[in-house]
């Protein structure tokens, strides 16, 4: 079983970060969100290897079917696909690289491959070598939603209201500003209007 | 409530006051009671069209649809079943007024007088380029064209889709059989102008050619009965015989106006009657003969620009002959370009000899072929007395120039 | 799965992905770019929170509750960024970080 | 199953393998089983929608391949498999081609939570329902990638549409599964079904009751109006008729599926159907049963289960073609309610649509919602949750008080929505018609 789920770890890996990888760096903007929901996706089976399948689906349900499907909106209403320098040139780009390398090889492995963690050893039940640990599912964290963490819960609802209230403020364009779409009766009213106007200044002259 | 747009004025419809219901929605529920019935009620099939439930289709090739008399496909033309007569005088109403323009006709003439006769010799409709609108079967003032209620005309083969006179024509109890009311009410006065313009036919001219060839048929019985004695003999033919397949009549006249011409153009040899039989033992002067007679055709060709003097100066009285003029021009250009790889093999002497000897060959079996051919089908042409008429004018004409050739030498 | 691989892999893929992000959100010259790097940091701090619930605290809900905190931000934010993202593009007919600098001195 | 296979491979024939190769074996050939079904009920649906429809319409449908045109599905996809693949010239290639799979593929991913019959589930996640919803919304992308893909104006406007409207109905779908987790308290497919077993009302409510297999959620005021709205919403997340603005062939030739031909475009007809059938089939399982009906579990308690090891293999056989009838019964009837929508009602127009959604199902499932609060409260609730005058109550009267104030507080919310939602309608049509007049005013 080991070798089994460290294949599909591997693989998992090797999806989530090179997906991450063609999402930065792509320069057609359209094709980033396409590997960042690849990206997503990958995370979310990573997920349901570690056995939370609650936060697995949701992932699914919001990255994937919401948050992506919104940047995806948002690249084709700002119509700006595919721009001669996606990326940030010259000294910049350097730093940049450096920044992050920096903090990959010198901060975040060393210290994550240095520090004790203190995994417990899994619980290993009688009669059979999986390990019988008593996992917290969706029925625990929703009771624990209600129960230990609701004001958290509730201060969540009402972030998300309010994004929502700010989302569609910002958003919001005037009925004036935009341009309408003339239905058939209003193109002929319009176009009967000029045509008066034509003859009005023929009978002028 | 429904909105009606017509030219800037708006017109609202108001519907009759909406049934109030206790459960709002109760119309969807009657909207899908409506689809629940047809959906029952299609398991039986629809009788008539009074009753709205049932199924209605038509299995199509299993079953064929039963058209209206009014059913419009594609135009035919009509034909007396009894005389054969067609009804088309040849008007040009249909031609003037079709659309897409698809309709073509030629004017049947009197071969002896050539006037113009009400009847017509070619009709061409292009079925692919049809749109069945009718008006040449609205417009026919002789009733003439009709609709047809066929509809099943596809085909590969797309030039095959321009229709000609013989594949358009049905009698007129296909016609009857598809729109009794409609013929019946046509009839009297279609059948009235059909026999004015009879009158005015000679022979088979407006006849429908399924019956022209019985007729023919039968006179070429007759033809043979008559004709027991061999046809006159036949003259060697200048022109090779040709693969090309002509009808009997044809080559007669062609065969005799090359001969005349031949007759014309040389004038010092002895008449080309004379030669066939000889030819038999093939000497080195039977392949002279034959390489001579390639050598005319050829001045015949260069000749054959300007009408030849035998076939221009007799009055035309025969359609055939006037005919066989064209075709020997046309003949003799040809013959003309056969005989050139001859005349150049003339210098090789082996090769010469074998290719004269089967040009002659070639002549002499053609000429015998022209010569069986002929007989039948001048006697089918005209009057039985008169059985090679073109074809002995021909001969006639050309003994006289060969004999002004010899008096002038 | 917690015998198979060790906490530390699923910390260091959890790092690349940061670092990829981060890089993603200073490098990227159009916002929705910036966007996607911020969004891919989140989900390396969220495959953490994941991880360290379960190899280290599997029975209780906290990190799982963290997770879903960080989705809802993450989607709070997303949708406030985007329509930021609209009315700029509104306002200055671009998308690109560098060209809305109006309030510079 | 999977003890079976290692019972099967290493004591019976003693190969040894190791159990990691023989879960993968597993589950590759469960996985095989279900990608050779889901063809399987696409070219059965595709056959009986236009066998169905065109009955509906007073014609016969296809009869000439085969007896009663049963081939036709199949020369159908031989058609599709011959024809020429196109690749607009200007279309971004690899999303062009991806974006068929991308479609297809989470159709496939949301077998693995349907259970055919008892003890018949490729996998019982415990958050089944959400996987299940969760999953198609992925399809929204494939849509976007195929309309986006195809750089064509009305590729682009239904992939539009059809996301939008995705992504809209998807709320009213899971708020109106929402109240029957609410009622069962858990998200398990598996479980929700156990917990219809009963005669009219389930076992779970009352305990005690016989059990034929009926104690369906559609019998009660909540289920009932769930099943409303979870129904609508499908017919617009799969696309039918009343909702098939995405591909509506009248305004936008195909939608999304324009620039598709030969098999990418039977990619995504596939998808749409066997979405069409898992949607039909998700409804049957929450709201009527599943494979519950008369028998099937007396059936499954002589059989051989993880509850009944000692039972006859012969049970196992007959509970499962039992159950697996009585749910593709339940969703061939589901379909065929979809036909006979599709052949009663006009398509909305796009406002309308949104119209619908949002200001009317929502509101809707938000007060079924707060009835199923009611019925849990009202029948499982007691003094220990501050409940205590109803402590003494006995499980009918529970039951029937519990029935009769959901009963009343639906169907009051629905008349109410209904009627305020017609008004609203009516007013919008007015002042467009005044708006109109304005205008013709104007012009003359």
């Amino acid at each position: 079983m080991n070798i089994l789920i460290q294949v599909i770890f591997g693989l998992l890996s090797a999806l989530i970060v090179g997906a991450a990888m063609m999402a930065v760096t792509v320069r057609n903007i359209i094709h980033a969100a396409l590997w960042l929901i690849a990206c997503f996706f990958g995370v979310g089976a990573l997920y349901l290897l570690l056995e939370a399948e609650f936060i697995a689906v949701v992932q699914v349900l919001i990255y994937v079917g919401a948050v992506s499907i919104l940047i995806l909106f948002a690249i084709m209403l700002t119509r700006q696909i595919e721009g001669a320098r996606h990326l940030v040139t010259g000294w910049r780009l350097w730093v940049t690289i450096a920044i992050c390398v920096a903090l990959f090889a010198t901060v975040l492995v060393p210290t994550l491959l240095s520090h004790n963690w203190n995994v417990p050893p899994p619980v290993i039940a009688e009669g059979s070598d999986l390990p019988a640990e008593p996992l917290a599912g969706a029925a625990e964290l929703g009771r624990d939603f209600v129960f230990v963490y609701l004001l958290h819960f509730q201060v969540t609802g009402v972030l998300l209201t309010m994004a929502l209230i700010g989302a569609i403020v910002i958003a919001f364009e005037e009925r004036a500003r935009r341009r309408r779409v003339l239905t058939l009766a209003e193109e002929h009213a319009l176009r009967e209007q000029k045509k008066n106007r034509g003859t009005e200044e023929q009978e002028n002259r | 409530m429904a909105i009606q747009i017509d030219r800037g004025n708006i017109v609202a419809v108001t519907r009759g006051a909406r049934k109030q219901r206790l459960l709002p929605g109760g119309a969807m529920l009657d909207g899908l009671a409506v689809i629940w019935t047809h959906w029952r009620e299609s398991f039986r099939k629809n009788r008539d069209f009074s009753d709205i439930h049932g199924t209605f289709t038509e299995e199509y090739p299993d079953q064929q649809p039963k058209l209206p008399e009014a059913y419009r496909n594609m135009p035919i033309l009509l034909y007396d079943d009894e005389s054969g007569h067609e009804l088309c005088t040849s008007c040009f109403q249909c031609q003037r007024i079709c659309p897409p323009q698809v309709i073509h006709m030629t004017q049947a003439k009197d071969p002896t007088t050539g006037k113009p006769v009400p009847a017509v010799a070619e009709f061409i409709i292009e079925y692919d380029a049809c749109m069945s609108c009718g008006f040449c079967a609205e417009v026919c003032p002789f009733d003439a064209i009709k609709m047809d209620h066929n509809f099943e005309l596809s085909t590969a083969d797309h030039p095959g889709l321009t229709t000609h006179k013989q594949a358009l024509l049905r009698p007129i109890s296909y016609y009857q059989q598809l729109a009794p009311s409609f013929w019946a009410a046509a009839e009297a006065g279609a059948m009235k102008k059909l026999e004015g313009s009879v009158k005015r036919r000679p022979d088979v001219i407006g006849l429908a050619p399924q019956l022209t060839e019985k007729i023919e048929a039968r006179r070429r019985e007759l033809a043979a009965q008559a004709a027991a004695a061999p046809p006159p003999a036949a003259a060697p033919a200048a022109a090779p015989g040709e693969a090309r397949k002509l009808s009997p009549e044809e080559k007669a006249a062609k065969l005799a106006a090359i001969k005349a011409k031949n007759a014309a153009a040389k004038g010092q040899t002895a008449p080309p009657e004379a030669a066939p039989p000889a030819t038999e033992g093939m000497s080195p002067a039977e392949a002279k003969a034959a390489k001579l007679a390639a050598i005319r055709a050829k001045n015949a060709a260069a000749k054959g620009e300007t009408p030849p003097p035998p076939e221009s100066a007799p009055p035309a009285d025969d359609k055939a002959a006037k005919l066989a003029a064209i075709r020997a021009k046309n003949a003799a250009k040809k013959a003309a370009e056969d005989a050139a790889p001859t005349a150049e093999a003339e210098t090789a002497p082996p090769a010469d000899d074998k290719a004269a000897k089967l040009a002659a060959i070639r002549a002499k079996n053609a000429a015998k072929k022209a010569a069986e051919g002929a007989a039948p089908a001048a006697e089918a042409e005209t009057a039985p007395p008169a059985d090679d008429k073109a074809a002995r004018l021909a001969a006639i004409r050309a003994k006289n120039a060969a004999k002004k050739a010899s008096e002038d030498e | 799965m917690t015998q198979a691989i060790p906490l530390e892999a699923v910390l260091v893929v959890a790092a690349t992905l940061f670092c990829i992000g981060l890089f993603g959100a200073l490098a990227r010259r159009s916002m929705v770019g910036v966007l996607i790097g911020v969004e891919l940091m989140l989900n390396a701090v969220n495959i953490n929170l994941v991880a360290f619930w379960r190899y280290l605290e599997p029975g209780f809900t906290g990190g799982l509750t963290f997770v879903i905190f960080i989705i809802t931000v993450a989607a709070a934010e997303a949708a406030v960024g985007l329509a930021l993202i609209i009315a700029v593009y509104r306002t200055w007919l671009t998308s690109n970080v560098d060209n809305v600098d109006s309030m510079k001195g | 199953m999977y003890d079976m296979l290692y019972n099967l491979i290493n004591v019976v024939f003693g190969f040894n393998w190791p159990t990691w190769l023989i879960s993968l074996i597993g589950h590759a050939a469960v996985a095989a089983i279900l990608f050779a079904v889901a063809p399987f009920q696409m070219l059965f649906l595709t056959y009986y929608e236009r066998r169905a429809i065109a009955r509906m319409q007073d014609r016969v449908g296809p009869n000439r391949v085969g007896p009663e045109g049963i081939f036709q599905p199949i020369a159908d996809g031989v058609k599709m498999f011959t024809k020429e693949d196109i690749v607009p010239k200007a279309a971004d290639r690899w999303v062009h081609l991806i974006a068929p799979c991308v479609v297809v593929a989470p159709t496939m991913f949301m077998f693995a939570v349907v259970p055919w019959g008892p003890g018949m589930v490729p996998v019982d996640l415990n958050v089944g329902l959400l996987f299940f919803f969760a999953i198609s919304s992925i399809s929204a992308v494939g849509l976007m990638m195929a309309g986006w893909a195809s750089n064509n104006k009305f590729a682009l406007l239904g992939a539009m549409r059809s996301v939008a409207q995705m992504v809209s109905y998807e709320i009213p779908a899971i708020l109106s599964l929402l109240a029957i987790v609410m009622i069962t308290g858990t998200l398990s497919i598996v479980s929700i079904i156990d917990a219809q077993a009963g005669l009219f009302i389930n076992s779970v409510d009352l305990p005690g009751v016989p059990d034929w297999g009926l104690g369906w959620f559609i019998f009660t005021p909540v289920g009932f109006l769930a099943f409303f709205c979870f129904f609508i919403a499908a017919l617009a997340e799969g696309e039918r008729t009343p909702f098939d603005i995405p591909e509506a062939d009248s305004e936008i030739v195909a939608g999304y599926m324009t620039e598709y031909s030969g098999m990418k475009f039977g990619l995504f007809y596939l998808a749409q159907y066997v979405l069409n059938f898992l949607l039909c089939g998700m409804t049957a399982i929450i709201f009527f049963g599943g494979w519950q009906g008369p028998g099937v579990n007396w059936l499954y308690s002589q059989a051989i289960s993880p509850a009944n090891p000692e039972g006859m293999w012969l049970f196992n056989v007959l509970a499962g073609v039992l159950g697996v009838f009585y749910f593709l019964a339940k969703t061939y009837f589901f379909f065929f309610v979809m036909i006979w929508i599709r052949g009663a009602y006009p398509r909305l127009r796009v406002d309308q649509l949104m119209d619908f959604g949002w200001k009317f199902l929502i509101p809707l499932t938000l007060v079924n919602m707060l009835s199923a609060a009611i019925w849990v409260g009202l029948t499982r609730w007691g003094a220990a949750e501050g409940l205590a005058f109803i402590e003494g109550w006995s499980a009918g009267v529970r039951w029937g008080v519990a029935f009769a104030l959901t009963l009343i507080i639906n169907l009051a919310t629905y008349i109410m929505m209904a009627r305020i939602y017609a008004a609203s309608q009516a007013a919008r049509s007015r002042l467009e018609l005044e708006e109109l007049r304005d205008l013709a005013a104007m012009s003359r």
